[in-house]
């Protein structure tokens, strides 16, 4: 039974509103995508967390019994290096998640710094920081990585560097165009005749109003950087003797994995990396539902 | 294989076109130049040609531009006849000054050849080379040279920049037909001096992005012969047609070694080098890091590669080279690294690690990186591995800054150059300056004097003597900790073409970048119906 | 006379997840042929509501659960895709709230007006252009600003645009959701003395919406109220200005500072939300009228013409 | 015009700002093309000629200003020098051979990508809760989560080894001579199909959501509602004015997707041979070929920016409203 | 009278539109000067974009005005705090917002707000003192932990309002405070207003363009007109016997039910041809001229105020008032003209 409630004069429904009457965590668990995507995410970290207790030995052990096929004693077998590939997927998980989320929360945050300086400011700082978010945006980003993954050392901190110099750009504008249209608002107008200082504003102020903008563009950073980093280890720039889901396709793909045959070695990462961009999508879009109500799939009604 | 349209695949029309893929490059620039380090494949193989092949695969030297050579007594000189009715593909014929012409465009370009006083044409065809010193290997170095003709070279304004789009040139493929950013094809000189050797139609060189797709052209049948590593090739490659399809890896490339930083503690001490050697299972690096493509290293740090050199004896004898992990352990303790909770300490009483540094695109070296450091952990050795660029790598290597690393050494026909590289004082440079070989620093008097010894020496008994010595020499001091040999991979197809060098007819080595690669082209004949 | 427009007992909701919100709720009314009818009332009473259904406008979560629309005795509701089409536009138009947005942006104002003639009376291409520049003039507009753009026009004119489009085909009923909320007070009255001047030459009824009491009151012919989805009085327009019945109609007669006289205090109304189970009106109320049960009571005929929505106490006081 | 004076400004400035990091960027690198090439000789090459090369090829050694200044007037007179890893082809020919390629594969890409896309969002917009729009964006973002590389090699094993359906490698097959031919063009478009294929299924999907997404906040629009009360016909409402509008920031989308697509075009390159500057850019950058890495960093770099003014440009035709501004 | 609270004097403002590489100025108030007394409410009325709101914002100091001073208790503090304004003057001017929906964070408790603006000036946030402010502008206690959506319009007008009044400031600049408002609760907002003036002697800015509250609730009434003020004086007697072309046009706008049907287009044209090409100034012949300042001529006095027009013979920068004026046209000549062009040469005029 639906509850039915009269039209009201002074309660106008904005669309808006709803998505602060009940917090967006709830309504993310309330909404279809979004669990599915959550529950995944959830699975791989747990995977990622207990890897050390659910892998079954050392994923870098090298020995003779390479190229084997998935079997009771190697569920997904073991690579031509005889490495478990189980093994190598939960750890890899750790190296790829910590990277995906550290970039993502890195470049989201610098991303914040700058639009909301961007915006708040205005004017000379404005025009500054939007040129230098539009070069790194339009500076090629894979060839500015490899250049940069090149040049220092390797390690998962330069590729987190790296990811962040390059992935910040993207974000920085969708935040500051949100921001700017805050800006407006009369409501930081309001603060500034209170006499509230300009951090406070930024941060207080404008900030929460920005909540689902900035965990959209968190989830798209943190799929980023997870598809980058991939995508740097697969050729051989990142750090090759981490065990990550990038590095498990480099030496799969050096090991010729599927010219001899050995799917095995090379399914399971790429299947993880895209589970996981994939249920960070998911999430993305619920948020995006539940902010904009009409994006909302349509419901065949009963009777 | 529908769709893939290489003209090549299944073609046995006797006109077909013996087609080689280059995996290292994903274009070609028409750069035939010889001097350009970074000439178009086959410049040096099909194009150019050298006054004598050697091949590594049976160390035999086949007369080639020269039909004889005479080494003088005292070994500060050499001459070479060249042969009779060579000519180059434009019709003009091959002469003494034409070789004189190319050592001095050599010498001018890129500098190099010290020993070399001057080089003199006697006659039309007699060619006199006069060195500072007595100096043996040099016989490799200037017999292996290509030659250019004079009358084309003498005309070119930049030759450092002359990208000679139309090489003129002595080699039976010199014709460039079809030139395009991924693949060229290699037509008959019409003027070749052997030409009952010419049998193949002509050559085609393929560009791809890397071994894997490289690798998926070759074990799809597409062509014919590849140098490119091949992951578990039974597997990947011959048995796909075990008829056709075959491999050969002879050993003859240089010793890959593990080097120790001489210059840092505990590194300088011949007993740790040892014990550090004992503790790693080649077999296992062998079998597993290099694909089982590779041989374990002996102590003389010649297996396989200089065989014939190799003091066997010595090698029966040794031991630091036999994976012995409680041996090495024992070594350890009585060197005075005594273990504690599991892990080694150093004299100092801090824990005993090491970094091993591999350039990050050597994947195959970072898997035996890997092995080391968990052979290591076995005696209680923290190692780690350590993968940024080459050339970060190669500068700490060069200024002396790095722990350990994996290296490969000096390349030639004798060991001569390996022992120069490896226990030479001349080629030691402190730390902080710049070392172009010898990078872990050790050098030994006693191994210059045998050094020298051999390079004067004028013939092979006593060029042996001397490089017994050095053998000895190395056996006692562990200079490096020599890994494995380098094999020259090769893998062919006998669809289309036959005649390939194999074990029991080494003629040459199945590398086709290398001086022996003209031995192949030569060689093979193709099938027809 | 027959009725342009009859709307009976007419109840829309809005059936969202979880709750159900009724935007009118038993409506009724009718406009007569060159009649102006206006709709005034707070906001989210439930005008706009009323507009959208009579053009079949409503989309989900919207849905006509009762009543009917009749126009010209033809049932509105019964029409089906095609036969709507047909049927907005030539027999009823429509003028929105906001002209600004409703223009195409990025379409010149003379692509947009060639569309209705081009999709309702097979014109050519060119004709159709000839009868919009012409429609342009009848509404003061140069047609040579055919070319222009919606944003490079002034909100009067953007409005006035509008309203040409909706008077191209001569429709029976034009209806007008405040069509001039957005624009200023000089702007406003040109555009009411166009939308006489137009009604006077054409001669079509109009279903007027606005707020603003005086602008409608010195518009249209006949008023209604409304109030929480529901019409609360029904009467002509001057009558119900000189003589509001209903407590809420007085309220908001009383809201607007007169321009001439003495400076007097007025009262307005008072500012309580409404719950599910009361009107809300009753704490408005100026006088004590909570008799008048919980809820909106009905309409009920208290003179010819003139119908409010009282409880028989409160019409007998 | 001013918009487009002051794009101009703009682009000229992140033209300045791109070729400076560039000039900045490799000379940070530690070693030198020489020790580089000798390292992956790996002993085929004797030490000495580390000093003959080093001669060869000239390396720079003037202050670093002197080169910077050098280096800015020769970007402007095109000069990029002469690559080191093919020495001595100057760096424009080694670009000009190869760009063509990458524009072709990233060109056909990008507009499939966005077209079937867009076209994909429009119509699942419009016809919200359709089987097509229930359907296809899950799929298609699952789809599109998987790394390039990745299904460009799973593409590879299927359609070309197992099936044999396409060819494996290069942009034509080897002996064909270039032409405008319906030969060769049939040849060049059967060897883009893989490449091309991964690379829109990875972008399709987001083009498709970013559509939809648009197109149902334009469907709700006073102007829609307007245009339906005009009675016009459905797919007239739907093209002409809700997908007309919504077009508008996918428009926008196209330039940034084009550094992308670069991107994307690389990890693919490497998989099928493909010629193009993407790969020549990772062989440039591990044989440290800084003349070359900054001719193709900058090429790459002033091809988006042109790129993007040029939407710019189609963005001022569309949208009536930034032309006075 | 005694001295003025806050006086403006020539105050102008620019704005700068357009980025870095295509600066152009747009004028928005043009040589402005006027006083606010205490305990007294003083209404700004006038079309849209004639620049009311921008001189509230440069009064409330988020603008920075491009000319002009503005004496607090005489001191020019666009000198004394020239980049932002003190904490001082913000405890003394305090600012309510046209749209109450967009004036409160969505994000914060009531509470926030007034919490904010005592301890921000230095008042103890303590609950009776919060308890006051609520009462003050009719609102109940329960209310503070309401977020601003779960309130109506006008009840977020008066947190608004309590919220300007928690810092206790002398003046308070109200923006159209009830043009957002639904017509049932303007007069219960308006009538808030009044007894703030007269219970605390707060002197406040009404900013309208509703020339029926200007009326209702003013002591003073200044019109506005493109840029310009054009005429001032008693809120009574402004609107009774205007005196100003554009006064009159705006006043026959008004909608008025007691005549209906009052629109007289020629009058209309009549008064547009008067305040865009003005021919003779009907003051000018008995000297009323060299009484005041040049562009101000005293038609009369109501209640102690002067009532002044300004010179007909001066059109207010006449570019913008066509602009401005072009909205409301409907001759069909006046509207072939290009409006990019015609805000071209506005623009160029006022730079
Ligand atoms: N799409 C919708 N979903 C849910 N409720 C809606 C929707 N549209 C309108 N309503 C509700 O229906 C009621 C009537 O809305 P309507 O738009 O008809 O009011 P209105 O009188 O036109 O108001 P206004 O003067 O603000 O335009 C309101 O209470 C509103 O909350
Ligand atoms: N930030 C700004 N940048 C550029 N121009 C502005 C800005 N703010 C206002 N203007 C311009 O200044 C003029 C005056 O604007 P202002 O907002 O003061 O008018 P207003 O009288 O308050 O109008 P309304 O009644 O619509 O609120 C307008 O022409 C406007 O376009
Ligand atoms: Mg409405
Ligand atoms: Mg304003």
């Amino acid at each position: 039974m639906t509850a039915i409630e009269i039209a009201t004069a002074t309660t106008p429904t904005t669309p808006a509103r709803p998505a602060r009457r009940r917090g967006l965590l709830r309504q993310l668990i309330d909404n279809r995508k979004a669990l599915t995507g959550l529950t995944l995410l959830a699975l791989f970290a747990l995977l990622a967390v207990l890897a050390p207790v659910l892998a079954p030995g050392d994923p870098s052990l090298i020995n003779s019994t390479g190229s084997r096929a998935p079997s009771a004693a190697h569920w997904l077998g073991t690579t031509a290096k005889g490495q478990d590939v189980l093994a190598l997927t939960l750890w890899g998980a750790r190296s790829s998640l910590f990277v995906g989320f550290t970039v993502g929360l890195a470049a989201t945050a610098v991303a914040i710094v700058v639009g909301l300086a961007s915006a708040y400011f205005g004017r000379i700082v404005d025009d500054a920081l939007t040129l230098a978010t539009n070069v790194f945006l339009l500076l090629p980003g894979l060839p500015l990585l490899i250049i940069l993954a090149a040049f220092l050392p390797p390690g998962t901190s330069t590729v987190i560097l790296v990811l962040v110099v390059t992935g910040w750009a993207g974000s920085a504008r969708v935040l500051r165009a949100q921001a700017k249209s805050i800006r407006g608002k009369d409501f930081v107008a309001a603060a500034v005749v209170t006499g509230e200082r300009p951090l406070r504003i930024m941060f207080r102020e404008i900030l929460p109003n920005m909540a689902s903008v900035v965990m959209t563009t968190l989830l798209g950073c943190v799929i980023f950087g997870i598809g980058a980093q991939a995508g740097l280890e697969f050729l051989g720039l990142g750090d090759s003797s981490v065990v990550s889901w990038g590095t498990n396709l480099y030496w799969a793909s050096n090991d010729g994995a599927l010219m001899t045959g050995t799917w095995w070695a090379f399914v399971p990462s790429g299947l993880c990396i895209a589970l996981v961009a994939f249920a960070l999508a998911l999430v993305n879009y619920a948020v995006d539902e539940i902010t904009n109500p009409r994006l909302r799939s349509v419901k065949k009604r009963r009777g | 294989t529908g769709g893939s349209g290489a003209a090549g695949a299944g073609d046995t029309s006797g006109n077909q076109l013996l087609t080689i893929p280059r995996e290292d490059l994903a274009t070609f620039t028409r750069n035939f130049n010889p001097l350009s380090p970074q000439a178009a494949p086959m410049t040096l193989q099909a194009v150019y040609e050298p006054l004598v092949v050697h091949s590594m695969a049976d160390g035999k030297d086949t007369p080639w531009l020269a039909a004889k050579w005479e080494q003088a007594k005292d070994g500060k000189s050499l001459t070479f006849t060249l042969r009779e009715g060579v000519k180059w593909s434009d019709g003009q014929a091959l002469t003494a000054d034409d070789v004189v012409y190319t050592f001095q465009l050599q010498k001018k370009v890129l500098g190099g050849f010290d020993y070399l006083d001057k080089v003199t044409a006697v006659d039309a065809h007699t060619v006199k080379f006069s060195f500072n010193k007595p100096f043996s290997p040099a016989f490799f170095e200037i017999g292996g040279h290509y030659i250019l003709p004079k009358h084309i070279w003498s005309k070119v304004k930049d030759p450092a920049k002359f990208t000679n789009p139309n090489p003129v040139a002595t080699g039976p493929y010199t014709k460039i037909e079809k030139f395009q950013s991924q693949s060229y094809e290699l037509h008959k000189n019409p003027d070749y001096w052997q030409p009952a050797k010419q049998q193949i139609a002509g050559i085609r060189m393929l560009a791809f992005s890397g071994n894997d797709s490289a690798n998926v052209a070759f074990t799809n049948g597409e062509v014919d012969w590849t140098q490119s590593f091949i992951p578990d090739i039974e597997k990947s490659f011959v048995a796909k047609d075990k008829k056709h399809n075959h491999y050969w890896f002879p050993a003859t490339g240089a010793m890959i070694n593990w080097q120790l930083n001489t210059t840092k503690a505990p590194f300088n001490d011949p007993a740790v080098r040892k014990a550090l050697s004992t503790a790693i299972d080649r077999d296992q690096i062998t079998k597993v890091a290099m694909n089982g493509y590779a041989e374990p290293a002996d102590c003389t740090g010649l297996a396989r590669t200089y065989d014939k050199w190799r003091d066997t004896s010595l090698a029966a004898s040794c031991t630091w080279t036999k994976y012995d992990t409680d041996a090495a352990a024992k070594a350890l303790d009585a060197a005075g690294y005594k273990e504690s909770g599991g892990k080694r300490l150093l004299k100092n009483g801090k824990p005993f690690t090491l970094d091993i540094s591999v350039g990050s695109a050597s994947s195959d070296w970072i898997s035996v990186a890997n092995i080391i450091k968990q052979d290591l952990a076995k005696v209680g050795i923290t190692a780690t591995v350590k993968t940024p660029d080459w050339s970060a790598v190669v500068n700490s290597y060069e200024q002396g800054t790095f722990d350990t690393g994996i290296v490969w050494s000096n390349n030639g026909a004798t060991p001569y150059e390996y022992f120069r590289g490896v226990m030479s004082t001349v080629m030691v440079k402190p730390v902080g300056e710049k070392a172009t070989e010898n990078y872990h620093r050790y050098g030994d008097k006693k191994a210059d004097k045998l050094i020298d010894g051999f390079a004067a020496a004028p013939d092979e008994p006593s060029q042996r003597e001397q490089m017994n010595g050095l053998q000895k020499l190395y056996d006692e001091e562990a200079p490096v900790v020599p890994l494995f040999t380098g094999p020259e991979w090769g893998a062919y197809t006998d669809a289309r073409f036959t005649g390939w060098p194999t074990e029991k007819n080494p003629y040459a080595t199945l590398g086709n970048r290398n001086g022996s690669t003209i031995l192949v082209l030569t060689s093979l004949k193709p099938v027809k119906g | 006379m027959d009725p342009v427009l009859e709307v009976r007992d007419l109840r829309v909701e809005y059936r969202g997840d979880g709750r159900t919100v009724v935007g009118a709720d038993d409506v009724s009314f009718e406009i007569g042929a060159g009649e102006i009818f206006g709709l005034a009332g707070e906001s989210g009473c439930g005008k706009s509501t009323i507009a959208n259904a009579v053009m079949r406008l409503l989309k989900p979560p919207a849905e006509i659960t009762a009543g009917s629309i009749r126009f010209q005795g033809g049932d509105v509701l019964a029409l089906d895709a095609r036969e709507l089409r047909a049927f907005r536009w030539r027999q009823i138009a429509m003028v929105f709230q906001s002209a600004m947005n409703s223009l195409n942006p990025v379409l010149t104002i003379g692509e947009q007006i060639v569309d209705i003639f081009t999709t309702h009376e097979r014109m050519k291409k060119r004709a159709a252009r000839e009868r919009a520049g012409e429609l342009l003039q009848l509404v003061g507009i140069d047609p040579g600003r055919l070319k222009a753009y919606p944003h490079q026009l002034s909100g009067g004119m953007r409005q006035r645009v509008v309203i040409a489009m909706a008077v191209a085909l001569r429709p029976r009923l034009l209806i007008m959701d405040e069509p001039t909320t957005a624009l200023d007070v000089v702007v406003q009255q040109e555009i009411m003395a166009q939308i006489r001047d137009l009604q006077r030459e054409l001669g079509f009824s109009i279903l007027f919406i606005t707020h603003d009491m005086s602008l409608m009151v010195e518009l249209s012919d006949r008023m209604g109220v409304m109030y929480g989805g529901r019409i609360v009085e029904l009467a002509g327009a001057k009558e119900l200005f000189a003589k509001p019945l209903h407590p809420y109609t007085e309220a908001l007669m009383n809201a607007f500072p007169p321009l001439t006289g003495p400076r007097r205090e007025l009262t307005g109304l008072f500012d309580a939300p409404r719950t599910a189970d009361s009107c809300g009106f009753h704490v408005r109320c100026p006088e004590d009228r909570s008799d008048c049960s919980m809820n909106i009571p009905d309409l009920r005929e208290v003179a010819p013409g003139r119908w409010v929505a009282r409880s028989l106490e409160g019409a007998s006081r | 015009m001013r918009l487009i004076l002051r794009n101009l400004g703009f682009y000229l400035l992140a033209f300045w700002a791109s070729i400076t990091l560039n000039f900045v960027l490799p000379r940070f690198m530690p070693g030198d093309p020489v020790s580089r090439m000798f390292a992956q000789a790996q002993g085929t090459m004797q030490p000495d000629q580390i000093a003959q090369l080093q001669k060869l090829f000239g390396l720079d050694d003037r202050p670093l200003w002197e080169q910077y200044v050098s280096y800015v007037t020769s970007v402007f007179t095109g000069d990029l020098g002469i690559s080191i890893t093919r020495f001595p082809t100057p760096v424009s020919d080694v670009i000009g051979s190869q760009i063509g390629w990458t524009l072709l594969l990233g060109g056909v890409a990008l507009v499939i990508a966005a077209v079937v896309g867009n076209l994909l969002g429009i119509v699942a917009a419009w016809r919200r809760g359709g089987a097509l729009d229930s359907a296809f964006p899950p799929l298609l973002i699952f789809v599109g989560s998987f790394p390039y590389f990745w299904l460009a090699m799973g593409a590879l094993y299927l359609f070309g080894v197992s099936l044999g359906w396409f060819p494996l490698r290069h942009a034509y097959d080897a002996g064909l001579a270039p032409g405008f031919d319906a030969e060769f063009l049939s040849n060049v478009a059967t060897h883009l199909v893989l490449p091309a294929l991964t690379i829109v299924l990875v972008s399709v999907g987001g083009w498709m959501l970013g559509m939809r997404n648009t197109m149902i906040a334009t469907a709700a629009e006073d102007y829609i509602t307007m245009a339906e009360a005009k009675g016009l016909s459905p797919s007239r409402i739907m093209f002409r004015y809700a997908a007309r509008n919504a077009l508008l920031p996918s428009v926008t989308n196209f330039g940034m997707a084009l550094g992308f697509v670069v991107g994307g075009a690389l990890l693919t390159e490497v998989v099928f041979a493909y010629p193009g500057i993407g790969y020549q850019l990772l062989m440039a950058v591990q044989g440290l070929d800084y003349p070359l890495m900054q001719g193709i960093f900058l090429t790459i770099t002033a091809a988006v920016l042109l790129a993007n003014f040029l939407v710019d440009l189609v963005y001022v035709r569309l949208d009536p409203r930034v032309r006075v501004h | 009278m005694t001295e003025p609270l806050l006086s403006v004097r020539g105050l102008t403002k620019d704005f700068q539109v357009g980025t870095v590489f295509s600066r152009r100025r747009v004028r928005a108030v043009n040589d402005v000067s006027f006083d606010l007394p205490a305990g007294r409410i003083t209404a700004l009325v006038g079309e849209s974009g004639s620049g009311k709101s921008t001189i509230a914002r440069c009064l409330a100091r988020l603008e920075q005005p491009s000319a002009g001073q503005v004496l607090l208790d005489g001191e020019d503090v666009l000198r004394t705090e020239r980049r932002r304004a003190s904490r001082a003057y913000r405890r003394k001017v305090q600012m309510v917002f046209q749209d109450p929906f967009g004036s409160l964070n969505p994000v914060h408790r009531i509470e926030h707000f007034l919490t904010r603006a005592l301890v921000l000036h230095g008042h103890p946030a303590t609950t009776e003192a919060l308890r006051e402010v609520m009462t003050t502008v009719g609102l109940t206690e329960d209310m503070l932990q309401s977020y601003p959506h779960e309130l109506s319009g006008g009840q977020r007008q008066r947190v608004a309002i309590a919220r300007a009044l928690a810092v206790e400031p002398r003046l308070i600049l109200a923006d159209e405070p009830t043009s957002m408002l639904d017509v049932s609760v303007r007069v219960g907002v308006l009538n808030l207003m009044r007894r703030l003036r007269d219970e605390r002697d707060i002197a406040m800015l009404y900013i309208t363009h509703d020339l029926g509250s200007a009326r209702y609730l003013a002591d003073t009434t200044m019109v506005m007109f493109a840029g310009e003020l054009v005429e001032g004086g008693d809120a009574l007697a402004v609107m009774d016997a205007p005196a100003h072309p554009y006064t009159r046009l705006l006043l026959s706008a008004v909608p008025d039910p007691e005549q209906a049907g009052s629109y007289d287009p020629a009058e209309r044209a009549r008064l547009r041809e008067e305040i865009l090409n003005p021919t003779s100034c009907p003051y000018g012949a008995d000297g009323t001229c060299s009484r005041t300042e040049p562009v101000r001529h005293i038609v009369g006095e109501d209640q102690g105020q002067p009532h002044w027009v300004r010179c007909h013979l001066r059109a207010p920068a006449s570019d913008i008032a066509r602009r401005v004026l072009k909205a409301t046209d409907r001759p069909a000549g006046e509207a072939t003209h290009d409006t990019a062009k015609d805000t071209e040469k506005a623009e160029t005029t006022a730079a």
